[in-house]
């Protein structure tokens, strides 16, 4: 039987964390994952990652993974199409690869599985065209597979969103966004996005039919009471081909229950997962939980609840000393800590957060419609009026990020040590207008200003990720925050870089008296996203 | 807090229950205690269905018969569940000329008790299910021998004997059976003690400590046995399988699942892992090697679930069955050795009547508590 | 876990909803009116109601309909659904072919 | 029509060589090594197999190999999850009703 110091048992975000950690410290290490590729659910994830440097942040997910895997590669033994059938008394893992199963025995073990999907019944959720929103990123992100032309997405949460703005850059109309909660349950500058490329929010609704015999060909969503029990007369038909369902994730923690370790039902940390330390320990020594299976967050925290668990198995096994694992912790956990700030943190599920830590009122249509209005934009310090060009930032939340304090070569925006205050654009710096800023924002919420770019008229530089690109001089309709047209505009610069990645800086010329209401373009004769 | 009943039972596996369910259909006021927080957790739910005569010691033979005619046809009706109840004969089947003695001698015990069974040759088993491989060269036949679903047959009874008005509580464990006036009289559980006139321990291999200490040791053992289930087939065949070397016994269900047991040969050594019941990485793959022996053609279904429970191994293979001889009031049932479900419905009508005063509808001789002896 | 262990409580007289033909078991076919029927029968725990429905043995093994499930049982019960017992994990994680799990590899 | 040619963040999508499978017995064409699936639903194939139950359509739902809502018979064997295998030339894909094919169908 094949033995290693430690086994992990998913290649995600956290299970190669913790391989790199484990290998670095000398200890053999395989790495097994029933998927044909590795870095789990990194590589559908094509938005840019939130938080500060040292957590990756303004990379794209999939980046992330191949950057993890390229650490990876040289001491870790990562097998793939190997799905683990059951881990047995005495740290014995079965696994199948091809057409056999092998048994193989760990000193230490990791758990690393991620979560699955939650799903919410309807009438008609069975017909085909109902999918989860992982499936739809699955679709497109990795087979290049659109995964229906007209969409309702179910759930507010940071997936629903992430995942609409992705089925709009693979072409996808996205006819509506539902959710019986009164509020967005995901950041803001998420559902903004989302909301300026004109798809409508419908907080407080859920949905009561999917329509279709063979498969879906309709939904019908109905508002709300308090108790989510369908108003009877409020029903609302969408004309749609595909019903995502993007409400929340459920650790998968089938092994860790199977392996013997203390269990809870713990609903803030999303469900069944193991009794855990600080570090992943769960009641069995030697056997480690980390990432989603422990409790879902984000990728960001499961990278560093990897590195974590693989610091503790070496030195449960002695491949490091106490000291050098304290140290390392410490220092981890600071990272960790940043990460769970803020008013989306673990700790505040369920909280109703009125005001910022600043003290500045949230804003209620960013919470019900998925945008700010161009009144509430302007009392959050990242909105300011200045001669010539500048920054608009319009974050409002306490969201643990910081790229754009680091991007800007002229050090003109500050966040703070707290990587979840609100970016404060100090006045006595001249901007000089590079987007760097723009394109480093992972919540697209920063915008370019010139209020005197030409008399009567300014220019407003936005993000823009969706093709085909607009060209220079082209013209269209600037949209305000809620898609809706406000003004013509002209594209007056297409601003491509590697620097940028993928994010295109389109400035365009519009009116003076509309530069705080035009934040997206939409270019004659074409919807946003591929051409059809 | 003091809880009063006609009968306790301790235990709630197809024993405890189908005995609460006859007992409370004569108007006994009965209250059932089940350690576990679920019904019928241990073997109840974790055996391979069989309702089988052919095979079985002798002595148990007049007991599973009378079940098999007069109970097990009725049940669907009686429970109001669907027990899946197959009565279409069961192949006990055979490869080398050793298998076939044993075989032989099984049957003649059989006959003898007056056992439809009898041996038929290769090409009769493939006439009867054509999947079997040619290495079958013989196989027992008893005809009247079937399946049922384990699962929904303990919480039929289960279902039906709390709509009788049985009390039933489970995560109840009885730490202690005490006497009163020479009687077995009073139950002791961590949340208090429950009263009555008769107690019944039905309790698997648990009973053996809770009868120790009232001067009743039954010599038995717990025995790991594991199975597997496989995703829904096509129809392919109605019978009850085993084998003699019993390296897997089990059946097609009504859903279309196949179940397997099988027997690695090494569960009389097995860790002691208590209530967890985990299976162990050997047992699976083992079956699984003794099901494509036999039929190639399932070599393609795919295994969703595989589970392990805990057997009672009586040190003379069959169940004790009775009142407990020298202590008034008080009754046993256990040490089915991994053959009770299908016994368990006539099992559990006799108790009934033993513990009614009325008769039961076999000889209940050979289940007595007290037949265990040394053997020189 | 729970201490609504006494199976003889008395609880509201099972009433038809509207939704009970609603699959909750995609793979079983298994709807929230039955379910919810085999609580009003007796049925307290996740695994009672899978061994008496199947919901959730099927092909996927639970792993859709488990959370739903829950939901449903604790509703009828009046508990929450964190205070009930979570399926059991068991082996093969996944639909495992006989001819594969029969051909070990590296065993003991 | 359903492909994603070009995509504004993966630019080109990579993909193996177009190989032909049939589906029913009617000749379709996908990418090598790309889920069955999704060659499936490049070609607007929705219906995977229909229900043993309440014969009730059902296509892909999870996409990662979890709920096996996606099943159908390929090359002869059922249940077979279509999101998580690769497409090879000549694959015999037929949609499957309960646990089988439909025994009408006749595959080329």
């Amino acid at each position: 039987m094949k033995r290693y110091d430690l086994i992990i048992i998913g290649a995600g975000p956290a299970g190669l964390s913790a391989a790199i950690e484990a290998s670095k410290r000398g200890m053999s290490v395989a790495v097994f994952d029933e998927n044909a590729r590795p870095g789990g659910q990194l590589f559908k994830q094509i938005h840019k990652f939130f938080g500060s440097k040292k957590h990756k942040a303004k990379i794209r997910g999939y980046k992330i993974g191949e950057q993890l895997l390229q650490e990876a590669s040289d001491n870790v033994d990562v097998k793939l199409n190997s799905p683990v059938i059951g881990i047995y008394p005495g740290k014995e893992v079965v696994v199948r690869q091809e057409d056999h199963i092998f048994h193989y025995k760990a000193d230490s073990i990791i758990v690393a599985t991620g979560a699955s999907e939650n799903m919410v019944p309807f009438e008609g959720w069975t017909l085909p065209g109902v999918i989860g929103a992982g499936a739809a990123q699955t679709m497109m992100n990795l087979h290049g597979v659109k995964p229906g032309e007209k969409i309702l997405m179910l759930g507010s949460g940071n997936v629903g969103l992430v995942v609409s703005f992705q089925l709009l850059q693979a072409g996808c109309e996205v006819k509506a966004l539902v959710d019986a909660a009164p509020r967005i349950g995901g950041y803001g500058v998420h559902a903004a996005k989302v909301a300026r490329c004109g798809v409508p929010f419908y907080l407080s609704h859920t949905i009561t039919k999917a329509e279709g015999t063979d498969c879906v060909t309709g939904a019908i969503i109905s508002q709300v009471d308090e108790h989510f029990k369908p108003i009877p007369g409020t029903e609302e038909h969408f004309d749609v081909d595909t019903i995502c369902v993007a409400v929340g994730l459920s650790p998968m923690s089938q092994l860790l229950m199977m392996a013997g370790c203390d269990m809870v039902d713990d609903p803030k940390r999303g469900g069944q997962v193991p009794v855990c330390g600080d570090y992943g320990e769960t009641s069995i020594p030697g056997i480690y939980a980390a990432g989603d299976v422990s409790g879902i967050e984000e990728a960001s925290s499961a990278m560093i609840e990897g590195r974590m668990a693989g610091i503790c198995a070496a030195q449960y096994l002695d491949f490091c000393t106490e000291d050098e694992k304290k140290e390392s912790l410490k220092t981890l956990l600071e990272d960790l800590d940043d990460l769970r700030q803020g008013m989306f943190a673990p700790k505040n599920r369920g909280k109703k957060i009125e005001k910022t830590e600043e003290g500045i009122d949230i804003s209620q249509t960013l919470l019900t419609k998925g945008h700010l209005t161009r009144e509430e934009a302007e009392r959050f310090p990242g909105v300011i009026h200045e001669v010539g060009v500048h920054p608009v930032i319009e974050c409002t939340q306490n969201i643990p990020c910081n790229p754009c304090q680091d991007a800007c070569p002229k050090h003109c925006i500050q966040v703070g040590n707290d990587i979840t205050a609100l970016p404060q654009i100090d006045p006595d710096v001249q901007c000089i207008g590079c987007g760097m800023c723009v394109a480093s924002c992972s919540g697209q919420a920063i915008f370019l200003l010139n209020e005197d770019y030409e008399p009567g008229f300014a220019s407003v530089t936005l993000p823009y990720e969706f093709l085909p690109l607009p060209q220079k001089g082209s013209k269209g309709k600037a949209l305000d925050r809620a898609g809706q047209p406000v003004c013509e505009a002209e594209v007056v610069n297409v601003r491509t870089a590697p620097a940028f990645d993928h994010t295109a800086l389109l400035t365009i010329k519009v009116p003076k008296e509309k530069m705080m209401d035009a934040r997206f373009y939409k270019g004659l004769g074409c919807t946003e996203g591929v051409e059809k | 807090m003091e809880k009063a009943a006609d009968v306790l039972i301790i235990g709630s596996g197809i024993i405890g229950c189908a005995t609460a369910y006859y007992l409370a259909k004569k108007g006994a006021a009965v209250t059932v205690l089940e350690a576990n927080d679920s019904i019928g957790n241990g073997g109840s739910s974790r055996n391979g269905g069989g309702v089988r005569q052919s095979g079985r010691d002798p002595r148990e033979l007049p007991m599973v018969m009378w079940g098999i005619k007069n109970l097990w046809p009725y049940l669907d009706e009686e429970l109001e569940t669907n027990v899946e109840y197959t009565q279409k004969g069961n192949l006990r089947l055979g490869k080398t000329a050793a298998h076939l003695k044993t075989l032989q001698k099984l049957t003649d015990g059989a006959v003898a008790c007056g056992l439809d069974v009898r041996m038929i040759s290769g090409d009769e088993v493939r006439k009867i299910n054509p999947y079997l491989s040619n290495e079958v060269i013989g196989a027992s036949w008893c005809p009247t021998d079937g399946h049922a679903n384990p699962l929904t047959t303990t919480l039929g009874y289960f279902k039906s004997a709390r709509r009788l008005g049985v009390r039933f509580i489970t995560g109840e464990p009885v730490t202690l059976i005490k006497k009163e006036k020479g009687r077995a009289h009073v139950v002791v559980t961590p949340d208090g003690t429950f009263e009555a006139e008769q107690i019944l321990v039905a309790a698997g291999y648990e009973t053996r400590a809770l009868t120790e200490p009232l001067g009743i040791d039954i010599p038995m053992r717990k025995k790991k046995s594991e199975c597997l289930v496989t995703e829904a087939e096509p129809p392919m065949f109605e019978q009850m399988l085993g084998t003699a070397e019993a390296d897997f016994y089990g059946h097609q269900t009504k859903h279309g699942s196949f179940v397997f047991g099988g027997s690695t040969g090494l569960e009389m050594f097995g860790i002691d892992d208590g209530p967890a019941q985990r299976s162990t990485s050997l047992s699976a793959p083992c079956t699984c090697r003794g099901i494509m022996k036999y039929f190639p053609a399932l070599s393609d279904a795919k295994i969703v679930r595989t589970w392990a429970g805990w057997t009672d191994a009586s040190a003379d293979g069959i169940p004790v069955i009775g009142p407990a001889d020298g202590v008034p009031g008080l009754y046993i049932a256990c040490g089915f050795t991994g053959h009770g479900f299908g016994i368990g419905p006539a099992a559990a009508y006799s108790i009934a009547e033993l513990m009614t005063g009325g008769t039961p509808p076999v000889d209940m001789e050979p289940f007595r508590c007290t037949r265990f002896k040394a053997k020189i | 876990m729970i201490k609504a262990n006494d199976r003889s409580n008395k609880m509201a007289p099972f009433v038809p909803a509207e939704d009970d033909d609603l699959i909750i078991c995609r793979c079983e076919e298994v709807t929230k009116g039955e379910i919810r029927k085999a609580v009003h029968e007796g049925m307290y725990t996740l695994p009672e109601v899978r061994r008496y429905l199947r919901c959730g043995m099927g092909l996927c093994q639970g792993q859709t309909c488990g959370k739903l499930v829950k939901g449903i049982i604790a509703r009828e019960l009046g508990v929450k659904p964190s205070q009930l017992e979570a399926a059991t994990g068991r082996a093969p994680m996944r639909p495992t072919e006989l001819k594969i799990m029969g051909s070990e590899k590296g065993g003991a | 029509m359903e492909r994603i040619t070009e995509h504004p963040i993966l630019g080109k999508i990579k993909k193996g060589r177009e190989v032909r499978f049939t589906l029913d017995g009617r000749e379709l064409k996908g990418c090598e090594g790309e889920p069955i699936a999704a060659a499936l639903k490049a070609n607007g194939v929705m219906i995977h197999r229909y229900t043993a139950k309440q014969h009730k359509p059902r296509g892909i739902f999870c996409a990662i190999g979890r709920c096996t809502d996606c099943v159908m018979v390929v090359d002869g064997k059922p249940n077979i999850r279509t999101c998580i295998t690769p497409l090879k030339e000549g694959m015999k894909v037929q949609t499957q009703y309960g646990t089988r094919a439909k025994a009408e169908v006749k595959d080329k």
